[in-house]
């Protein structure tokens, strides 16, 4: 029972994984690029959300859509100021740019926001159900963050399949230069993903603070590395993939803390993401690329 | 006597019988050309030959030693040297440290990575030879007024050449050309030809290489095998083959 | 080609004076220009340290102390809080007639809550012309910087650096309690009090302060008769998700969970838990302290939950009454322990210099003698205890309120 | 010949930076013209500049992006550390016990480097650098949990606390979890620490005009070719990576003598320190060692010169990463400076240093 009740708590935890690395995928599927900014950009998502909360007193859904609108446009600012001007350099200097854009969320907010932790209230009014007479409890935000997760994945791969500006994004992830003679606007096509990237890191930001409530200007930082490590754990750019690498880290954390140490919980996360990488060199679902000779 | 002998060499990529049953017999200094029309497979022997695939069947010998199956490493050491259709050179080293890369193996400049750092006498020694062994391969290539250039500075016909003087200071017995005169215009291709036969003459090399231009390959090459979809569809002296009706229809169509 | 070389050594030369530069750009405004007052000075006072290992700074009747602690990175918040209440402090003291009729003037420097920053801090400070430290905020820091102060002898007090070897130099004290104390003095409340038996832990454990607590607590638990069921460790990167520690705790039925951990963590642990309908007693120490005034935070879920504190913002007593007002009108935040402590920290400082009689022009190091002694002397009556007084060891004596959160407010145990 | 005698000298160039430099110090020092703050911070710079120049070797001349430099540093640093604190009654000469702290450090980082590098270096691009991203995350995640201890019966181990060592009552905690270490020997200095930076840059500098730095450049350049031309890939990639962790490894029994206390925190051995030692080499300019060292010392002394802005440091910080990058690599910025001449004469050295 108790191993049951641990899976729940692994999957939910996963599914705030995987609604971050969703976005961490796109990015990196269309723009080639580790966006180290993109849990800063969750922080910010969850401080909007809140202030329209509780400061504004907005009601819910229109705080969320506050929220994922600021996003959506931090996001394509961020991309216009500090990542198109790199669009052909070397790829070290467009990470060091995201790393600095990184550093310059957190500090606006600890200037703007202040170094004090703030406890989010959960957006989710759903009663918990319990299952097993008491025993097994699933959240209402687990439920609402796995819902959330399983259709933002679906729409992702509707439009992706079927939209046309999904198809321009398939085109300039296999080639932007040749996705560019076809006549696909690449920089219209790169801003899209950012913002829709950014779009799923302000829902993120809000599930994540749901279901666990402190906010910080740093509480981006770490959720957003671990989302990293899923989207890399199920093959960066591959959509399903990024879902699956986000349980499955969820699922293997908890399970390692709950049955082998607690302490060295992370150090389990990152081998097991070494010993997939090392068997399956791009992940779970990662295209694999020969090179030609 | 052989100094390549290829034994009914195949591979396959997922269902596709990429090469079959594909036999050839180079001769020690011997100008010999593997042509065929595009996605013929030529590419691919070579990538067996030198080790980059594994083929799936067939035999290698270079001078009568068994080399299938080796890492590409392996079979370079054994004296088998290439260069490739796209150019693959250390593109931000200089001319000099690339033919210097080259040398990497040859025995009367090898010193350990603790003589490097430390830098002892041998390392000195060893140094100062191959800077002489590789401007003397340059300047077979015309290149020694460029030596501290960047490679990826040269202009295209030059850097061919430099990719074969870098296969050359690897001190082969075989050496491997891919289409040497892609992307050259009809005067470089000339010097090429010229090039390409000193190269034989001056270093006793046996070359086999693959390539589209008709004049070259009638200019230079002594024996030829015409490869089309993975199989061998004529082989012997140039002229001949070149005439052979097959081989005709192959290149021109029905 | 000749052209190209000089061209290149030209820039390398002008690079690499531009290197220099940033090498040794301090110490050039002491040669170049005095009129950069403020740094000249400094380094004057400096220069002087390097010689002597003391600094006599300027006369005029001006006592300088300096702070460190981290107002940056994830650790911001504790050195904000200490930075603001002494500001608070100093002007309160000031405005009384300062020290000893000196001026009381009070730097504080950011450590981002990394030792070698805090010694770059630490040395800033001097360059500014410190005479006393008080600081620095976390516990690794001070550690690191304990060792430098006593290079120099400087009078070191750190409102908030716990660990035991936070202060194991002779010129170093401390306000609040040391780690083991707290964790020794948990386990006895809960021992004597028969609060529970059968205990849960969840602790940071890539953290000094939770870590050192909960050995000891642990430790004593052995003597109080407590068995600990389950102990549930977390670390700085992995300290999103409690559930699996919570229902570690649940399933080995622990009727308490001591939570030796900062309130952030412990007002998702509370939320979480009641996610999972555990109702166990929570019992922390004074980490939990500002747990109340998070914003945002749901203090019903706050119910019962106990902690032992020697500060708690809404005690009814004047003294805290009076600090929180002011620190409210002025940072517009509740102020939480380690304001108390650094608040304190500062009227402990006034307290003993007077007792020793410090004046402005000693030298650090006859500053820090003096200092020393008046320490084991004095006894002051603070926000974070009453009666406090201090052994030689730099350790407080003061005895840590139990209280009980009932109806979202701190209540007397 | 020129371009031999152009590479010599501008090595000699790199080497004179740091004797001048270090001359400058001392004299300053010597005579009471240099503030406490730069005092403190001579031996911090040192380090940094080693881990940037080692780092360079990976990402520079390796090609290979590396997030796990710390890790490295880590290793070093704790394996001094106890070294150290197990000898220190043992071996009385500071000197002495620093230098076999060192060669611990060294060898159980390249060690380290070795192991990790075997399975790693067969990943390519990001899936390396988020690989090394773990690595790094496991090495401080490890060190955060081990308990050590000592006492007359020898050595005790534990992974839980440190009650479960079960030391007799003389024993002495040397590693203490998360609490880390303490009581370290103060054993470093500003001449040891410009030593061993000026080690450092011989061992790369040498390292890269060799054989064997020919053959990881042309590993870097083209893995095909150098295939083709008999270099030994997984050989030489695992050389140059641990080679470069030993040198972080320096660093980091550096950085544990420099400091009484040594603790495993994500600021000083996570991901962010990876981060900070890469910046300085792409700053520095990739694959230029002296670029990296100066950037090194740049970018530390930075916000120390900052402080007087308080919070808005870390701010102006981050605007200064990106604006540099935006400014050195975008077309407009291309533009930009090269109508300006000192930018031209900068970017001339950057051609000519490699």
């Amino acid at each position: 029972m108790s191993f049951i009740s641990y899976l729940l708590n692994g999957i939910s935890l996963g599914s705030v994984y995987a609604i971050i690395a969703l976005g961490y995928t796109m990015v990196y599927g269309i723009a080639k690029m580790l966006n180290f900014a993109h849990g800063d950009v969750i922080m910010i998502g969850s401080y909007v959300a809140y202030m329209a909360i509780n400061n504004m007193g907005l009601p819910i859904p229109v705080s969320i859509l506050l929220s994922v609108i600021v996003c959506t446009l931090l996001g394509m600012m961020m991309e216009k100021i500090a990542y198109k001007p790199l669009r052909q350099a070397s790829k070290l200097a467009v990470l060091i740019t995201a790393i600095g854009a990184s550093y310059f969320l957190q500090n606006i907010a600890l200037l703007i926001f202040g170094a004090n932790t703030k406890s989010f209230s959960s957006v989710v009014n759903m009663e918990p159900i319990q299952l097993a007479g008491g025993q097994l409890i699933i959240s209402g935000e687990t439920i609402a963050t796995v819902v959330a997760c399983i259709v933002i994945m679906a729409c992702l791969m509707t439009f992706m399949k079927y939209s046309k500006a999904g198809h321009a994004m398939l085109a300039v992830s296999e080639d932007s230069g040749a996705a560019q003679l076809m006549g696909i606007n690449v920089n219209a096509t790169i801003s899209l993903t950012f913002a829709i990237g950014s779009a799923l890191a302000a829902v993120a930001g809000v599930l994540l603070c749901s279901a666990y409530p402190a906010l910080t200007p740093y509480t981006g930082a770490m959720p957003g590395i671990k989302a990293f490590v899923a989207a890399v754990f199920g093959g960066i750019g591959s959509i399903p993939g990024a879902f699956i690498g986000g349980i499955l880290l969820g699922v293997i954390e908890i399970l390692s803390r709950a049955y082998i140490s607690s302490q060295l919980s992370d150090a389990i996360v990152f081998s097991v993401l070494i010993i997939v990488l090392v068997v399956k060199p791009t992940g779970l679902l990662g295209k694999q690329i020969q090179e030609k000779v | 006597m052989a100094v390549l002998e290829v034994k009914n060499l195949g591979i396959s990529f997922g269902g596709l019988r990429a090469v079959d049953d594909f036999s050839l017999e180079v001769a020690k200094g011997q100008l010999y050309g593997l042509i065929g029309p595009n996605g013929a497979g030529k590419t691919t022997v070579f990538n067996m030959l030198t080790g980059v695939y594994k083929p799936d069947n067939g035999k290698i010998l270079l001078d009568e030693e068994d080399i299938t199956g080796r890492s590409n490493i392996e079979i370079n050491k054994a004296g088998i040297a290439r260069t490739f259709q796209n150019i693959r050179l250390f593109s931000d080293l200089t001319v000099l440290d690339n033919v210097k890369a080259g040398l990497h193996n040859q025995k009367e400049y090898i010193y350990s990575t603790l003589t490097g750092i430390l830098r002892l006498p041998r390392y000195f020694q060893a140094e100062r030879a191959m800077d002489e062994r590789a401007m003397e391969l340059l300047k077979v290539f015309d290149l020694d007024k460029e030596a501290s250039y960047k490679a990826s500075n040269l202009p295209y016909g030059k850097q061919r050449k430099l990719e074969i003087a870098r296969a050359l200071a690897t001190n082969p017995k075989l050496l491997l050309l891919d289409e040497p005169a892609a992307g050259m215009n009809p005067n470089e291709t000339q010097e090429l030809m010229d090039t390409i036969r000193f190269v034989r003459d001056e270093f006793h090399m046996t070359i086999l290489l693959i390539e589209h231009d008709m004049k070259l390959v009638a200019g230079i090459c002594e024996k030829l095998t015409v490869l089309n979809f993975g199989q061998v569809l004529a082989c012997g002296d140039t002229s001949e083959v070149l005439q052979d009706p097959k081989v005709i229809t192959a290149y021109l169509g029905e | 080609m000749k052209k190209l070389l000089s061209l290149a050594m030209a820039a390398t030369l002008a690079f690499s004076v531009v290197a220099c530069g940033g090498t040794d750009n301090t110490q050039n405004n002491d040669n170049a220009a005095p009129e950069a007052s403020e740094d000249a000075g400094s380094t004057d006072a400096a220069s002087d340290a390097a010689t002597e290992g003391d600094v006599s700074s300027s006369y005029n009747g001006v006592l300088k102390v300096g702070g460190i602690g981290p107002t940056t990175g994830g650790a911001a918040v504790y050195g904000k809080a200490v930075m603001n209440a002494a500001n608070l402090a100093v002007e309160e003291i000031n405005a009384a007639g300062g020290v000893n009729g000196m001026e009381l003037q009070f730097q504080f420097e950011d450590d981002e809550h990394d030792a070698e920053k805090s010694v770059n801090a630490y040395n800033t400070l001097k360059d500014w012309g410190m005479q006393m430290l008080m600081g620095t905020v976390t516990s690794t820091p001070c550690t690191a910087v304990v060792n430098e102060s006593a290079k120099d002898n400087m009078f070191h007090l750190t409102p908030s650096g716990s660990a035991v070897e936070s202060i194991a130099q002779p010129n170093a004290f401390r306000v609040c309690f040391s780690d083991p104390n707290q964790g020794a003095a948990s386990a006895q409340y809960i021992g004597e009090n028969g609060i529970a038996t059968k205990v849960a832990v969840i602790y940071d454990s890539s953290d000094v302060y939770s870590s050192g607590i909960y050995e000891k607590f642990a430790a004593e638990s052995a003597n109080q008769g407590i068995e600990i069921v389950a102990q549930g460790a977390f670390t700085a990167d992995n300290k999103t998700d409690f559930s699996q520690q919570l229902q570690a705790a649940k399933d080995a039925g622990a009727e308490l969970v001591f939570l030796p951990i900062y309130y952030t963590e412990a007002s998702v642990i509370l939320k979480q838990a009641a996610g999972m309908n555990y109702e166990p007693i929570f019992f922390g120490c004074d980490g939990l302290d500002g747990l109340l005034a998070v914003e945002g935070f749901d203090t019903s879920l706050a119910e019962g939950v106990m902690l032992l504190t020697p500060f708690a913002a809404d005690a009814e007593d004047e003294k805290t009454k009076n600090f929180v007002a002011a620190y409210q009108a002025a940072y517009g935040e509740i102020p939480n322990q380690f304001a108390a402590d650094a608040y304190d920290a500062m009227y402990i400082i006034k307290a003993a210099a007077e007792q020793a009689g410090i004046t402005a022009d000693m030298s650090v190091s006859d500053m820090c003698e003096g200092m020393k002694t008046a320490m084991t002397q004095i006894t002051v009556d603070g926000l974070t205890g009453e009666g406090i007084t201090w052994d030689a060891e730099g350790e407080p004596s003061k005895s840590p309120k139990a209280v009980k959160i009932t109806d979202g407010v701190y209540t007397a145990m | 010949m020129k371009k031999l005698s152009k590479t010599t000298k501008s090595n000699l160039i790199t080497y004179g930076i740091v004797v001048v430099a270090y001359l400058v110090c001392e004299i300053l020092m010597r005579t009471g013209h240099m503030s406490s703050l730069m005092k403190g911070i001579l031996v911090p710079l040192c380090i940094y500049a080693i881990l940037a120049v080692s780092l360079n070797l990976t990402v520079g001349i390796l090609g290979e992006l590396s997030l796990g430099h710390a890790g490295f540093m880590c290793v070093g640093a704790f394996t001094g550390a106890v070294f150290s604190k197990c000898t220190v009654e043992m071996i009385a000469v500071p000197g002495l016990r620093f230098l076999l702290a060192l060669l611990v450090g060294i060898v159980c980082a390249g060690i380290c480097g070795i192991l990790i590098g075997i399975p790693v270096l067969r990943l390519r691009g990001d899936y390396l650098a988020i690989v090394t991203l773990a690595f790094g995350e496991i090495i401080k995640n490890l060190v955060n949990a081990i308990y050590f201890g000592m006492d007359k019966n020898g050595l005790h181990f534990s992974m839980k606390d440190s009650i479960a060592l079960g030391l007799e009552p003389d024993g002495v905690i040397i590693i203490k979890g998360a609490q880390g270490i303490t009581g370290t020997p103060t054993d470093s200095n500003f001449t040891i620490g410009v030593i061993l930076l000026l080690i450092t840059l011989i061992i790369v500098i040498n390292l890269v005009h060799s054989r064997t730095g020919r053959a990881i450049m042309a590993i870097r350049d083209n893995r095909i070719a150098a295939e083709s031309i008999g270099i030994n890939i997984t050989k030489y990639k695992i050389l140059a990576f641990s080679v470069s962790a030993a040198l972080a490894g320096a660093a980091g029994v550096l950085y544990a003598h420099n400091l009484s206390t040594l603790t495993a925190l994500p600021k000083n051995f996570g991901y962010n320190m990876s981060i900070m030692i890469l910046v300085f080499v792409v700053l520095g300019g990739i694959g230029s060692i002296r670029g990296s060292m100066i950037a090194a010392v740049i970018l530390t002394l930075l916000p120390e010169l900052l402080r007087a802005l308080n919070e808005y440091r870390m701010l102006i910080y981050a605007v200064v990463l990106i604006a540099i990058m935006i400014f050195t690599w975008s077309p407009k910025g291309i533009a930009l400076r090269e109508r300006y001449s000192l930018a031209k004469l900068l970017k001339r050295r950057e051609k000519e240093v490699q």
